[in-house]
Parts: structure tokens; C-alpha cells; sequence
């Protein structure tokens, strides 16, 4: 037989062929973009260390949460309640931790912010014990929830703000005395580095021993080259921006390193726990994962305590960090942490998610709104900018991963 | 692509005054790195049945959806009776008389089976749906079929695996197709309702109706069909007339992606 | 007949989110209380559409009077003008409502604006102002605003004081106050010398953002409604000061006018009323003007005096040489 | 072989049996309790005629837009820009009545209502173009829209709020002079009732002659009878409450009419459309819809396009209602309809959804509201309590629904 | 329920000495008024391989699932080796050494292969999941099928037909069954596919498995079951020893729903 034929050259996307995550990788580019043109727009003020060690403090509330949304979201619910949550465990360690502590004790503020989770924790269960053992929809559940918890955030002092808190408790804030300093932040970061280069060659090693694909050598000591110029990058910006008082290198801000950890550990139960393979099998067929004999109801439960503890654990971050709990803290933090998720790549219709997608989604919502408020544009503007950029970052992402997968 | 090139096969046909009611040439398809189709060349006669075969994951399904507008190739043309055609959409293939059985079968499961058969082509009455005359008519194909469907009323969502299948084939064969895509129509049906759909096929080639019949049973591809192509990691091994061809022959082509020495001249 | 019938009060307020409101409330109750007529209530939460459905609801449940504090002062006029049409007087409270049969009784925000830009403007005649504004959403905020640059629009124009960043706080949250102060200390680095807050949650926030660049209590900065967690600040020397509107003084006014006016009493036969007519649309309107009292540093035992917080409250944590009079 | 068995005797239904749908029967059943315990509660108030009209008005604006929710919910889409898009339109339209129009003129105000429907018409067309033929998913695009145009409200008038608007765009509102008076409410109820009765009994007919099942006659003209009974109770309530001016009956408010109006014809829309059945057809399964020939895109567009005339026909009544434009008006609407939307039985996966359910839902939304403020409940107890009734009303009919099916 | 009412076929069974592996007695199941199923009695001995039979919506696959733990029963029980057992979630199935290949596959569609076929059932290394390992193990099981798949690490969601139905099927192989339930396992499968499936089946019922097959092939059922059963409109029409019936007799029992009157004593 003749063959008639135009072309058609068998195309393996490049980066697939490098075992480069696209949707990471156009993310990364996106934040750049934004931060460069803030760069040049703010004449020279965003990417100072001082703002971009504002920045990651500012992404901290929402960076802790979105994780554990993005569970939520691939198990094809939402939590809507998180913003209420959030408000309700903040005020109640404000509470605590004025009421029923020491002021300036270490113990004293480790255990307010353990008595914190344990609610929040608690919070979650039961709802989600309500969404998986009653079937109600989680969107009705959490919407009571939102409305009965912000209601408990008013009723625990009448509206009162509580202020202030014990200076120790204040340290998840991240605020003057908040963070780890010039030396702990070197520390960390040396140790991370290390980890990054043994881990990335050991994989190396074992998959080129076992005969599995790998990257080109170059191209690995490459990446390997870059993590470790971000993670150097991350804490000479960290070290760069001086306490006032002594001049010192302030380093990593607490809530920051409570949100990376955070954020590290999410990826890992995502990747290489039973637990994370559950919640996105359920995602991808709730009635597979019941019929493999997975506990489904149990999942859902455990997911809904996990966001509860990540809700408190934000909830902890903002009320030390303005030093005051208030009835108002958290108001519309869902909306903030649900965007955050969704421009990280999860999908409403669930199944489909990704932690450090996520994560960078939180990145790039915050330097969206840190970079105008540097702008001084009045607020109005700001939210028509907002809602543009957003919208034109995740068409061009869609577009992004259209072409690659065509 | 220019006419010059096209196939010996096509050239000869056309010289023998009978154009092909359908027919691909160099139609391609990848998915993300996967050939799932390389150069792919069938036709189809007016009122013929065409068996297609091959090993699972050989491109058989992927190649008909090309014919029924749900993809598009990535090269290659199709031609309906000589001219070239465009099925950038299932709609425009349905609007050529294209009709499709889907492996999967495509049912809106929410919806209940009158709503499923028509969908799209909606009967309506003073500007409103005529659900009542949708019943009556899909009772009366559903009853070709010899299925048994306890409450037509009902979203389909809950019907057994073959009660469906029922339902997507009534759904083709209900509008008066010239070309009908079968993508095995037969794999969840009992032993009766198998029956209905061979005896089905055969009234509908009478009729003039072309038929690309996709299935693995060697029994029914040798009852119903004229002639046979077989396909192996998206290409075409070989064609060739039923008639001309053993079960064991074909089964050889299947499985070792070679037309049998004996068959080798049909192709 | 009129006399016989109990006077029920309905208060709608337009939300309990700063803890002012609280007071305001109690204020009201305790007098209302004291008067033998019924309080009954409702709350906003910020929205327009709500209030009108409350006063409706307020009027359904059988209010003879209304204490409206409005969410928006254009927006809250048909439910108004429905009251006026079932017979029912209004007053206004604490915000202005351009309508002649509405009795006005307040601070008026304007003023305070102009108090907080002189309160600041003692402090820091010369250099970088920042404002921290209200809610966009809340008209009252463009007014304090308003009265703001009122005081400081000659400095600003002779140079000496220059605006060097002003943004709104969504919702009065003091986390989003925060936020924009971060922004405005780093976009002119430090280099602001004066903060002008429109209340006192929002100086909260911002004072934590001075704070953590070592700035709080270095930079003045102005509040308003004497929230207990901005005395304490006051009394540490990290807020300047705030205004004060003595919100049981006015609840109480608010009550005794209210029983008043549905015991028949005319507008402008309400004792120690004048007239009003400062509003943006310049209509005439009976009221009384109560006057909101700076506190700084200097005098946080007026409100100790007056019992508005106790001793412990505004002093907790204050030692030391620079520690006011009042924790003394 | 002998026969082991212990019972089942086969259960159809009772309900289904009886052509009623169930879960319509227990919203309605659900807010009679609601309404029969806030009677009590209040001591009288919640059932008077001044109460029930004024409930009506204040289901008005979320009654409007819920239809639309349910459609693109059903398409397993969201509209989060909905809240914006009704204070953006309402804005508009505020500016244009004041400005652009003669005053007092019945033309001005249908004339600015048109432009402000077309707004929002086009403002749907472009967010539903933007989701359809890019791929974005909805959650960002509206998400964007709720950015945009609420910031796009603020800029129309510097934040400034525009009053007083014409007495005749007011009529839209239903305030003093928005109802239409006790003769034409009678009017429009008898109408009502004959069509009622006259569509039931063709029906009736119909079905006999050709021999379809049909509900047993005695049954059938109970329900005709409380149809009429509902009708002439809902007249006998809008003209109980009296115009304070005249003592004259106020009759049916006209947000209320168009509320009633938009809800029945979408109810047609989606029973007896090639539309209505798209849509439905989509959220079952949008590849079996597009196999089937359904120009998908096309779908969606119309649909986010009618949502947006829906919002702004919200947005007018809001608008007229206040007697202003604010930039706030509208904020948070988007919950409150698609809680609605979901009380009413719309799943967010797709596929399901009623148009008298969510009506339902509204209903029930709104006098939850209504029946907390005359309560005298502190605002944070009300929310707490709704949340409470809110949930536990949606946990009471999935069990119900479950029961049903079992 | 009590022993007493026992049938006299288990009865006889267990004079002989031998009990059943599984067995159901009177089993019912409605779905909002359609009678699924109908004080059913079935039973499955060690080694044996029982075909279920019957038209489309006879209500095989809803037997099935009340074995598998998907569905619970209105009425009726269920014994292992004598004991009565509550199958009251799929777990519970498994646990007691019952896997299933559902008719709809059941897949996570956006899980790749390995972890499909591992789902639930997770091998672990050192707390975490051990991700080559299952690939390793997946790549053997599935060749026993000679399936052809291109990647492994790819989401099932756009596999073929047949090669989800062969990840289904290794699914339920690969850990070691003692009740193998096989809903329509081979319907989407080519030839050669097939022929393994079968061969596998022949393998595991000498290993002692006890297997229900679903299958409308009556080639496949005669080369393969020990016994049959027949099923129509939720009852048990009557079962026979493949050796002892035709496939004429059979095709009567489906189509008429009633014991063909040579085969009637043997039910
Ligand atoms: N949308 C898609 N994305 C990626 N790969 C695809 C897609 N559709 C098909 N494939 C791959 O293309 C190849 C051909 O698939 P196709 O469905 O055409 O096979 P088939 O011949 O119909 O097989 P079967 O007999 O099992 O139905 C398979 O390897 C399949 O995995
Ligand atoms: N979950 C359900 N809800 C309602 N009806 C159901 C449900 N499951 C099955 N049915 C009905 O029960 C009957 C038996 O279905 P079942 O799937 O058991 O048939 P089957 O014998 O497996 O048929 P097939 O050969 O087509 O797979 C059918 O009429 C079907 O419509
Ligand atoms: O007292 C203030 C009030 O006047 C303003 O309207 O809202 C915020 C409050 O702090
Ligand atoms: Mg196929
Ligand atoms: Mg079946």
C-alpha cells in the first residue's frame, strides 16, 4: 500500500521529555513576570528583601491553609467555613492565652496554640463527619459553619478585641521578634541544600542502577544547581532585611517556616502516603475507591479535621501577628484560600490538585496584592487589576497546558 | 496532499465508476507522545459492512471517532462519495448522516431514556418538547431490539450494562443514517438482543446503509460482514473481502500484525 | 390613648463589628429600661439591603419609634420614608440622614475626621502622612476622610506635609489594615511620620505593622471610639490618642429622645436641639451635636473617671518612668 | 426448589406513586414548620399579612437570580460574579436614571432597566464567552468578575452613592408606590386560578384519553384545589397589608410579580425547551452532549448571558428598592443565591437541579432572616441559629430523599 | 431465617460432606419499586467455575454486588463454608478472600495504572508507598494477559476499551482470591486477550479458586463453567451442569425463562 501522509512527526512534549512539571514550571514563570514588572512599576521597591520578606509573610495565612484545601477540593468538596474557623480559634487562643497563661512562657504559648489546633481539629471533624456519615452536601455544612462560627468568634468576648497577647505567643506572628535570625536561618538552610543535593543524587543513583528513565545527567545537575540557588537565594533575601533594634539579620519569619513545613509535609502525604493516593482516588471515582475497599467515610472526616487544624494553625498566625484577636479576623479567607488552590490547578470537579501548584497560587495572589498597595493605587482599582491579572495568568496557563497535551 | 497521490486501491475503484460512500487517507492522530493512528487509509461501499479488527488499544475506536466528528486528525482527509469533507464536530457529521455507537456509549445519565434517544434532535409540538411522542417512538425502536427496560421514565443512570447498550443503538439507528459507526455493539448484550442487532445490521445494508462494524467476535464479523480491515498499533495490517479470508488467517493478522501469506494479494 | 400604649424602641444598627456598639447598646437598654419602654433590635452586618429588611421588621414586630444608625445615609431613606408613612419617628444616630422628619443626634464624623488630623498634626506639624481609611463600602469613611484633609489641606499645599500613601481597609479589618501600612512603611522605606487611622481597629492593625519594624510608638497615630485594646496602646505610648465619642452619652440621649418623640413630641420641641443643616445636601435637620473628646496619653483618667474602662484595663502592662498619670 | 425468603414485598413509593415530587413536598412542609415556630416564637408577628408581604419583597432579589444559579450549577459551572455584577449593573443604572432621563417618565425607567438588563446580558456573554472557547474554569473567571466589577462599581461614581432615583424606576422596588393595588391583584388571581384549573383538567384529560397513568381524580382535584387555595391565599395576603397613606390594599409588590414571573418561565425553559434539556443534558454528561451534536459553547455562553440580565434585573430591584445606588449593594449576594440554589436541591458535581426547588430554597433563606430579626436574637446568635436551622433543614431532607430510594 | 428452612439442595450438599465456598439463600433486592432481585439461592463450590446467565437487566450484576460487599441485601443471607458472613462493605468482601471485576470497571480514572491495580491495597517500603516496586509487579501481572499498553505512569482515563478492562482484571488476579467474581470480564477483549483470560481462569480454578463467571458468550461459558445458572427478571430460572445441557437448551432457558424439559431435573 503507498502511503499518503503530511508529516506528522510523533511530538513529545519537550518538557515532558525532561520530566519538568509544565504546570509548575509556567506558574514559577507567571510570579516572575508579576514580580519583575512590580520591580520596574514600583521603581525598584518590590524585589527588595525587605518586601519580599513582607511578601512571604504575608502569604503565610493563606499558604498554611490551601493545602488542605486543595484535599478538599480533589475529594470534590469545599470548605467554606475555613475564614469563620479561622476567626473562631483565633480569638479563642487569644482568649486563652491572655486569660489563662502566663504571660511570656514558652509553655504557655506552645500550649494555647495546641489548645487551638485541638479545636480547630475538633471543628473539622464534626463537620465532616456531617458531610460524610449524613451525606449532606459539604457546601450547605460548611456554609452553617461559617455562619455558626463567626457568630462564635463575636460570642466569646462580645465583639471585644483581645489585646495584646504574651510576647512569646506573638513569635507565630512573625512579628519583631518572630523570626530565626541570621545564624538558624543559615543553619536551615545549609541542612536544606544538603538534603536537596543527597536526595536528587540518590534518586539519580538508584533509578540509573534499576535501569529507569532519567533526566540527561547535565540537565539533572542543572535542577539540582537551581534548587539550591533558591533555597541560597531564599535565605540571603531572609538575612537581608535587618532587625531595626540591633541591625541584625531578622532570617526566616516563624509563620514562614510553619507554612513551608507545613507545605513540605502536605506534598509528601500527597506523594508518598496511602492517605494522599485515598483522597485522589476518591476524586477521580468516589465509587471505585469505595468498591477497592477504601474507607471513604473515614477519609472524608480526617481531611475535614486536617483542614480544621491548618484553619487554626492560620488562625494562630494572624492573631499573633496583629497582636490582637478580633471578630473580624479571617472574614472572606475562604475566598482567598479556595482562588489560591484553584490557580494552583485543582479542578471543582475534583480528582485533579496540586500542593505546590497551590502553594505558588497563594504566591502569586499575595504579590498581586502586595505589589499594588506598593502602587498606592486606590482600592477600587486594585480589585479590577486583581481580577484582571488572575483571570489572564490562568487563561494563559489553560492555553499552556492545551498546547502541551494536544 | 494533492490528488496525484492518492491510493492505487481509491484510484481503481473510481475507475470503476462506484465511488466510495466514505473514505480516510493518511489520516494521523497522536495523543501526547502515543501514535495512536499513523497514516490510516479505509473506504467504504453503499450498503457494505465493514468489519474493523485488531488487538486492544490498536486505534479502531480512535479512528472512527475521526469519521463521527468527535476528534480531529492531526493529518490525513476524509471524503464522503469523492469529495473532501470537514467533521470538525459530531454535529456536522450527523449532519452528513453519520451516525455513531460509541464504545462507551454516551448517555447523559441524568437524563431518562427518551431524552438520551433524542438528544439533540428533540421532537417538538406547538414550540414545546413532545415528550409524549419521544416515548411512543423510543418504545417502538426499543422494541426492534427486544430489550426488556422496566419504566422508560426513568434516568438511565441505574440500567445494567446491556440495558444501555440498547439505548445508544437505538439512539443511531432511530435517524435514518447513510453511514453507521458500530463500535463493538454487541459486547454487553445477551445471547437474544445480540440476535436483534445482527438481524438489524442486515436489514439496514439492504436499505443501502454503509456500516463500519467494530468487534472482536469472529463469529458475527464473519456472519455480517463483507469485507474486513485489521489494524495493529494505529496502523492498517491488511484488508480483505470475508469471503475470501479464514477466521484463523484473519486471527494470525491480529495477533502477529501480518497479512497471511495466503491473503496477502487481497489487501 | 397614646400614653397608654408601651413605647418600643427599634434600633437598627448597621453592624456590631467595632466593639463601640456594644456600648452604644447597652447605653440605650439600661435608659430605655429605666423609662419602662422596650428595646428591641437589629443588625445590619454592613449590608443596605439588610437594613431595610430590619426596619421593616423592626416596625412589623411593633416599634412606636426608630433608632436608625445607617449603613449608608442615602440608602437607608425608603425605609424611612415608609416609617414616616406608618407614623413612626426616627432618630438618627451617630450618622447623619438628610431627611427633615429624621432627628439627628451625634458626633458628628466629619469632626471627628478633623479632630484625629489635629490630634496628629500637634504631634507632627511637617513631614509623611499616611492615611488609613475605612471601609470603602462605608460612606462614613469617605467622611472622615474628608474631614481629615480639611485640617491638613493648607499643609499639604505649602509642602509641609506630604500624603504618602492612602488606602482603604476593606471591611475595617485591622488584618487588612496591616497589610497596607507593611506596604506603605516599604514603599517609602520608613519614611513615614505620621499615620492618621480612622478608627481604632485599624490603628491596631497598622500599629502592629509599625511595630515590626521597630516603628510603633515613634510614629504618631491617630484613632477613634476608645476601644479598650487603644487605651492600653495609649497608655504604652504605641497610639497617640483617639477620639472619644461617649457612646452611653449618646445612647442615653438617643433613648430619652426616642421615648419622646413617640409620646408625641414634636422634632423641634425635643430639649437642647438646634438645627443642623451641614450635610451634604444641605437639608435642615433638628439635632444635637455631642461633643467627641480627644484622649491622649494626657488624659486616659477621664475614662477611668467616667467608667468607661477600669484601671486594669487601659494600664495592663504599663511600668516604668513613662508610664501616663492614669496608671499611676 | 423451596422458596427462603423473608418479606420484601416490593415498595413503590408512595409519593411517586401519587406523581408528587418528594422533595418539593418536604420544602414545603420544612418552611411551614419554619413559619408556624417563628409564629409562635414572635408571639403572632411572623404570619400577619404586613410580615408576609414584606418577606415576599425581601425574597425578591435572590428569588430572581436563583433560576439562573440552578442553570449553571446544573452545568457544573459557578457564578461567583453574580453579587458584583448586581451592584455594577444596579450602579449603572442608578447613573442613568438620574442623569440621562427625564424624571417621572415610565419610559426612563424601562428604558434604563433595558440598558441596565443589556449590561448585564453582555457582561454574562463575555465572562460565559471567556469560560466556553478558553477553557477557563468558571470558579476564576467570575472570581475575576466579582473583582472586577465590584471595583468597576466604586469607580462608576468615585464610591459616592447616587439618590434619589425616579418615582417610577422605584416601582421596580416595591416600595410605596411599587404594587399594583387590590384590583389588579384579584385580577391577576383569578386569572391565575382559571389557567390553574383549566391546565390541570386538560391534562387530565389527556392523559386518560391516551391511556397514560395518571394520578386517581379525587387526588387530582385535591391538588388542583390547593393551587387555587395556595393563589387565593397569596392575594388575600398582598392585599391585607394596607398603603399606610390610603388604607387602600398595597396587592402584589412588582419585584415580587417579576420574581414569579422569571421563576415560572424558567420552570417552562427547562420543562419544555430543547434548552432547558441541553443544559440538563450537559451536566449529566458534557461528552455524551457534545457527541449528541449540542453546540456546547454556544450553551454555555446563553447561559452566563441570562444569568447576567437575571443579576441585573436583581440589581434594579435592589437599586429601586434602596432609592440609591451604593457600591455595596450586592455584596456577598452570590452566596446567598447559591446557597438557595443548593438548598433546593442543585448538586455543584452537575447534572442536578430544580427551578421550584431553589425558589423553595430562596424562600426558606429569606424567611429564616425575616423570622431571626424578629427574634430579638443578638446578631451573633442569629447567625448561629441560622446556621443551625440551615444545616439540619438540608440533613432532614437528604435523609428523607434517601429513605425514598433505598 | 433458620436452618430449618434450609433447601434441599445445600442440604444434600452437605450430607455429602462437602460445603459450598459461598452460597446465598433467599435474596431480594428492590430499587425504588423495580424488583432487582428475587429470593435468589445460588452457590459456588471450591474449584468450580459457575456461569450466571440471563438477558440484559436479569439482575446478574446485582447479585454479583452483594457478594462484593456493593450492595446490601433487603432480605436474605449469605454463607461462607457454612457460616452465614455480613458482606457489609467491599472491604469486608476482601477481607474474606472475594475479589470482583465489576462490569463497569470501576477505575480511578485520573490514577495511572499501578496504582490502580494496587488501590486500597498499597505495597509500602519504609512507610512509604513503593512506587516501582508496584510497577514492576503490575507490568508482570499484566503480560500474563499480553495486553499491549504504552505507559504505565499514564492516568487510565484515556486507555481503550479493552485495556482498562485487563487493568480491571488484574486488579482482582493479583492478590489471591478465594471467590473470583467475573462480571462480563472478557467483553470488551480482543482474541488474543481473551484466549488469556480464559486460560487464566482454567489456571486459577485448579489452584482451587472458586470463580463466578458473567458472560453472554456462550462458546466461552461451555469451554469454561462447570455449571450454569440461568437468571430472568430477578429470579433463578434453574442451573445444570454445563456437561448435562445444550446450548440450545440453554439459549431456551434465557429466552423463555423456563427449565428446558429435558434439563428440568437437573436444576
Ligand atoms: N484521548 C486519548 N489520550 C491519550 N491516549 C489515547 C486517547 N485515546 C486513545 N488513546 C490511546 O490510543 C491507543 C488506541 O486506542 P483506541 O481506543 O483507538 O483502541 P481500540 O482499538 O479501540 O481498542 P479496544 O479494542 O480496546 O477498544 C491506545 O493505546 C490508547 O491508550
Ligand atoms: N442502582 C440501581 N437503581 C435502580 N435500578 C437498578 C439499579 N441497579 C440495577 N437496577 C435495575 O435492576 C435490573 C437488574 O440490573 P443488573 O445490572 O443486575 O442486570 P444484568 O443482569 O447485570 O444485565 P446486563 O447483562 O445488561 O449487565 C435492571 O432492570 C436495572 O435497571
Ligand atoms: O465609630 C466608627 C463609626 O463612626 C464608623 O462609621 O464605623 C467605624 C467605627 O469605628
Ligand atoms: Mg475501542
Ligand atoms: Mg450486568
Amino acid at each position: 500500500m503507498q502511503r499518503v501522509t503530511t508529516a506528522a512527526v510523533p511530538k513529545i512534549p519537550v518538557l515532558t521529555r525532561l520530566g519538568v512539571d509544565s504546570r509548575l514550571m509556567f506558574m514559577i514563570l507567571a510570579i516572575a513576570v508579576i514580580w519583575i514588572a512590580f520591580h520596574a512599576l514600583t521603581g525598584g521597591i518590590f524585589l527588595t528583601a525587605r518586601n519580599l520578606w513582607n511578601l512571604s509573610v504575608q502569604t503565610a495565612s493563606v499558604g498554611v491553609m490551601v493545602s488542605g484545601m486543595v484535599l478538599i477540593i480533589v475529594m470534590r468538596n469545599i470548605d467554606l467555613s475555613i475564614g469563620s474557623v479561622l476567626g473562631f480559634t483565633g480569638m479563642a487562643m487569644a482568649v486563652i492565652n491572655t486569660n489563662f497563661f502566663p504571660q511570656n512562657t514558652w509553655w504557655g504559648a506552645v500550649l494555647t496554640l495546641l489548645l487551638g489546633l485541638v479545636l480547630g481539629g475538633v471543628v473539622g471533624a464534626i463537620q465532616g463527619t456531617w458531610i460524610a456519615r449524613l451525606g449532606v452536601p459539604s457546601f450547605i455544612v460548611t456554609l452553617g459553619g461559617l455562619l455558626i462560627f463567626r457568630g462564635g468568634a463575636w460570642l466569646l468576648t462580645s465583639g471585644q478585641t483581645v489585646a495584646p497577647l504574651s510576647e512569646t505567643f506573638q513569635i507565630f506572628g512573625g512579628g519583631l521578634n518572630g523570626s530565626i535570625g541570621g545564624l538558624w536561618s543559615w543553619i536551615v538552610g545549609v541542612v536544606l541544600m544538603a538534603f536537596i543535593v543527597g536526595a536528587d543524587l540518590r534518586t539519580y543513583g538508584v533509578r540509573a542502577k534499576r535501569g529507569l528513565p532519567n533526566r540527561p545527567l547535565a540537565l539533572q545537575l542543572l535542577f539540582t544547581g537551581l534548587s539550591v540557588l533558591l533555597v541560597l537565594g531564599f535565605i540571603l533575601v531572609m538575612n537581608g532585611y535587618p532587625d531595626p533594634r540591633s541591625g541584625a539579620p531578622r532570617g526566616i519569619p516563624v509563620p514562614v517556616i510553619i507554612m513551608l513545613v507545613v507545605t513540605a509535609i502536605m506534598m509528601w502525604v500527597v506523594r508518598a502516603t496511602r492517605f494522599g493516593r485515598y483522597v485522589f482516588a476518591y476524586g477521580g471515582n468516589p465509587e471505585a475507591a469505595r468498591l477497592a475497599g477504601i474507607n471513604t467515610t473515614r477519609l472524608t472526616i480526617l481531611v475535614f479535621s486536617l483542614m480544621g487544624v491548618l484553619a487554626a494553625l492560620a488562625g494562630a498566625i494572624q492573631t499573633a501577628r496583629l497582636n490582637a484577636g478580633t471578630n473580624s479576623t479571617g472574614t472572606l479567607a475562604e475566598l482567598s484560600v479556595i482562588a489560591a488552590a484553584v490557580i494552583g490547578g485543582s479542578s471543582l470537579s475534583g480528582g485533579s490538585g496540586s500542593i505546590p501548584g497551590a502553594f505558588l497560587g497563594a504566591v502569586l495572589m499575595a504579590s498581586l496584592i502586595n505589589g499594588m498597595l506598593l502602587l498606592d493605587l486606590p482600592s477600587a482599582w486594585q480589585n479590577v487589576v486583581q481580577g484582571l491579572v488572575l483571570v489572564l495568568a490562568v487563561t494563559l496557563d489553560v492555553y499552556v497546558q492545551k498546547r502541551r497535551t494536544k | 496532499m494533492t490528488q496525484g497521490t492518492e491510493t492505487q486501491t481509491s484510484a481503481a475503484r473510481s475507475a470503476a465508476g462506484v465511488l466510495p460512500l466514505i473514505e480516510t487517507r493518511g489520516i494521523s492522530k497522536s495523543f501526547g507522545g502515543i501514535q495512536a493512528l499513523d497514516d490510516v487509509a479505509v473506504h467504504l461501499m453503499p450498503g457494505e459492512v465493514l468489519a474493523l479488527l485488531g488487538h486492544n488499544g490498536a486505534g479502531k475506536s480512535t479512528l472512527i471517532k475521526m469519521l463521527s466528528g468527535a476528534y480531529t486528525p492531526d493529518a490525513g482527509q476524509v471524503l464522503m462519495n469523492g469529495q473532501e469533507v470537514h467533521l470538525s464536530s459530531p454535529r456536522a457529521a450527523q449532519l452528513l448522516g453519520i451516525e455513531t455507537i460509541y464504545q462507551n456509549l454516551a448517555l447523559a445519565d441524568n437524563l431518562d431514556v427518551p431524552a438520551n434517544i433524542f438528544l439533540g434532535r428533540e421532537l417538538l409540538k406547538g414550540g414545546r418538547l413532545d415528550e409524549d411522542t419521544m416515548e411512543f417512538e423510543s418504545r417502538k425502536v426499543l422494541d426492534r431490539l427486544k430489550v426488556n427496560l422496566p419504566d422508560l421514565k426513568k434516568p438511565v443512570f441505574n440500567f445494567s450494562g446491556g440495558q444501555r447498550q440498547c439505548i445508544a443503538i437505538s439512539r443511531a439507528i432511530y435517524f435514518k443514517a447513510k453511514v453507521l459507526i458500530m463500535d463493538e455493539p454487541t459486547a454487553a448484550l445477551g445471547p437474544q438482543e445480540t440476535a436483534q442487532v445482527n438481524e438489524l445490521i442486515m436489514s439496514l445494508k439492504n436499505e443501502g446503509v454503509g456500516i463500519f462494524l467494530i468487534s472482536h467476535d469472529m463469529h458475527d464479523v464473519f456472519d455480517l460482514a463483507d469485507r474486513l480491515t485489521v489494524m495493529k498499533g494505529g496502523r492498517v495490517v491488511g484488508s480483505s473481502q470475508t469471503a475470501e479470508i479464514t477466521q484463523d488467517e484473519v486471527l494470525e493478522m491480529i495477533i502477529a500484525g501480518k497479512v497471511a501469506r495466503r491473503a496477502a494479494g487481497l489487501s | 390613648a397614646q400614653a397608654q400604649k408601651p413605647v418600643v424602641v427599634g434600633v437598627s444598627w448597621s453592624n456590631f463589628q467595632e466593639e463601640r456598639w456594644k456600648t452604644d447598646e447597652a447605653a440605650i437598654k439600661a435608659q430605655l429600661a429605666k423609662m419602662g419602654a422596650k428595646y428591641i433590635s437589629a443588625d445590619a452586618q454592613s449590608s443596605n439591603e439588610k437594613q431595610l429588611s430590619d426596619i421593616e421588621s423592626l416596625v412589623t414586630r411593633g416599634a412606636t419609634v426608630l433608632i436608625v444608625l445607617a449603613q449608608d445615609t442615602e440608602a437607608v431613606l425608603p425605609a424611612i420614608s415608609k416609617a414616616k408613612a406608618d407614623g413612626i419617628p426616627v432618630v438618627s444616630y451617630d450618622r447623619l440622614i438628610e431627611d427633615p422628619s429624621a432627628f439627628y443626634l451625634s458626633f458628628d464624623n466629619k469632626e471627628v475626621g478633623r479632630l484625629q488630623a489635629r490630634m496628629i498634626l500637634a504631634a507632627k506639624p511637617k513631614g509623611n502622612y499616611a492615611f488609613i481609611k475605612g471601609s470603602p463600602s462605608d460612606p462614613n469613611a469617605a467622611l472622615l476622610y474628608a474631614g481629615q484633609l480639611e485640617v491638613l489641606n493648607a499643609a499639604i499645599k505649602s509642602g509641609a506635609i506630604k500624603n504618602v500613601g492612602n488606602q482603604f481597609t476593606e471591611g475595617w479589618k485591622p488584618e487588612a489594615a496591616q497589610t497596607n501600612m507593611e506596604q506603605i512603611l516599604t514603599a517609602n522605606q520608613n519614611k513615614v511620620d505620621a499615620v492618621v487611622a480612622s478608627n481604632d481597629g485599624t490603628a491596631g492593625g497598622a500599629v502592629a505593622a509599625l511595630a515590626s519594624v521597630g516603628l510603633a510608638g515613634k510614629v504618631p497615630i491617630s484613632g477613634q471610639d476608645a476601644d479598650k485594646a487603644a487605651l492600653n496602646r495609649i497608655a504604652k505610648g504605641l497610639q497617640t490618642g483617639t477620639v472619644w465619642k461617649d457612646s452611653r452619652t449618646l445612647g442615653t440621649e438617643a433613648a430619652k429622645i426616642a421615648v419622646q418623640l413617640a409620646s408625641g413630641a414634636k422634632l423641634s420641641a425635643v430639649a437642647g436641639s438646634g438645627t443642623f443643616n451641614g450635610g451634604p445636601k444641605k437639608v435642615t435637620v433638628n439635632s444635637i451635636l455631642l461633643k467627641p473628646v480627644v484622649i491622649t496619653k494626657a488624659n486616659l483618667g477621664v475614662l477611668i473617671t467616667a467608667k468607661w474602662a477600669t484601671k486594669a484595663e487601659i494600664c495592663n502592662g504599663v511600668t516604668g518612668a513613662t508610664a501616663p498619670a492614669a496608671c499611676k
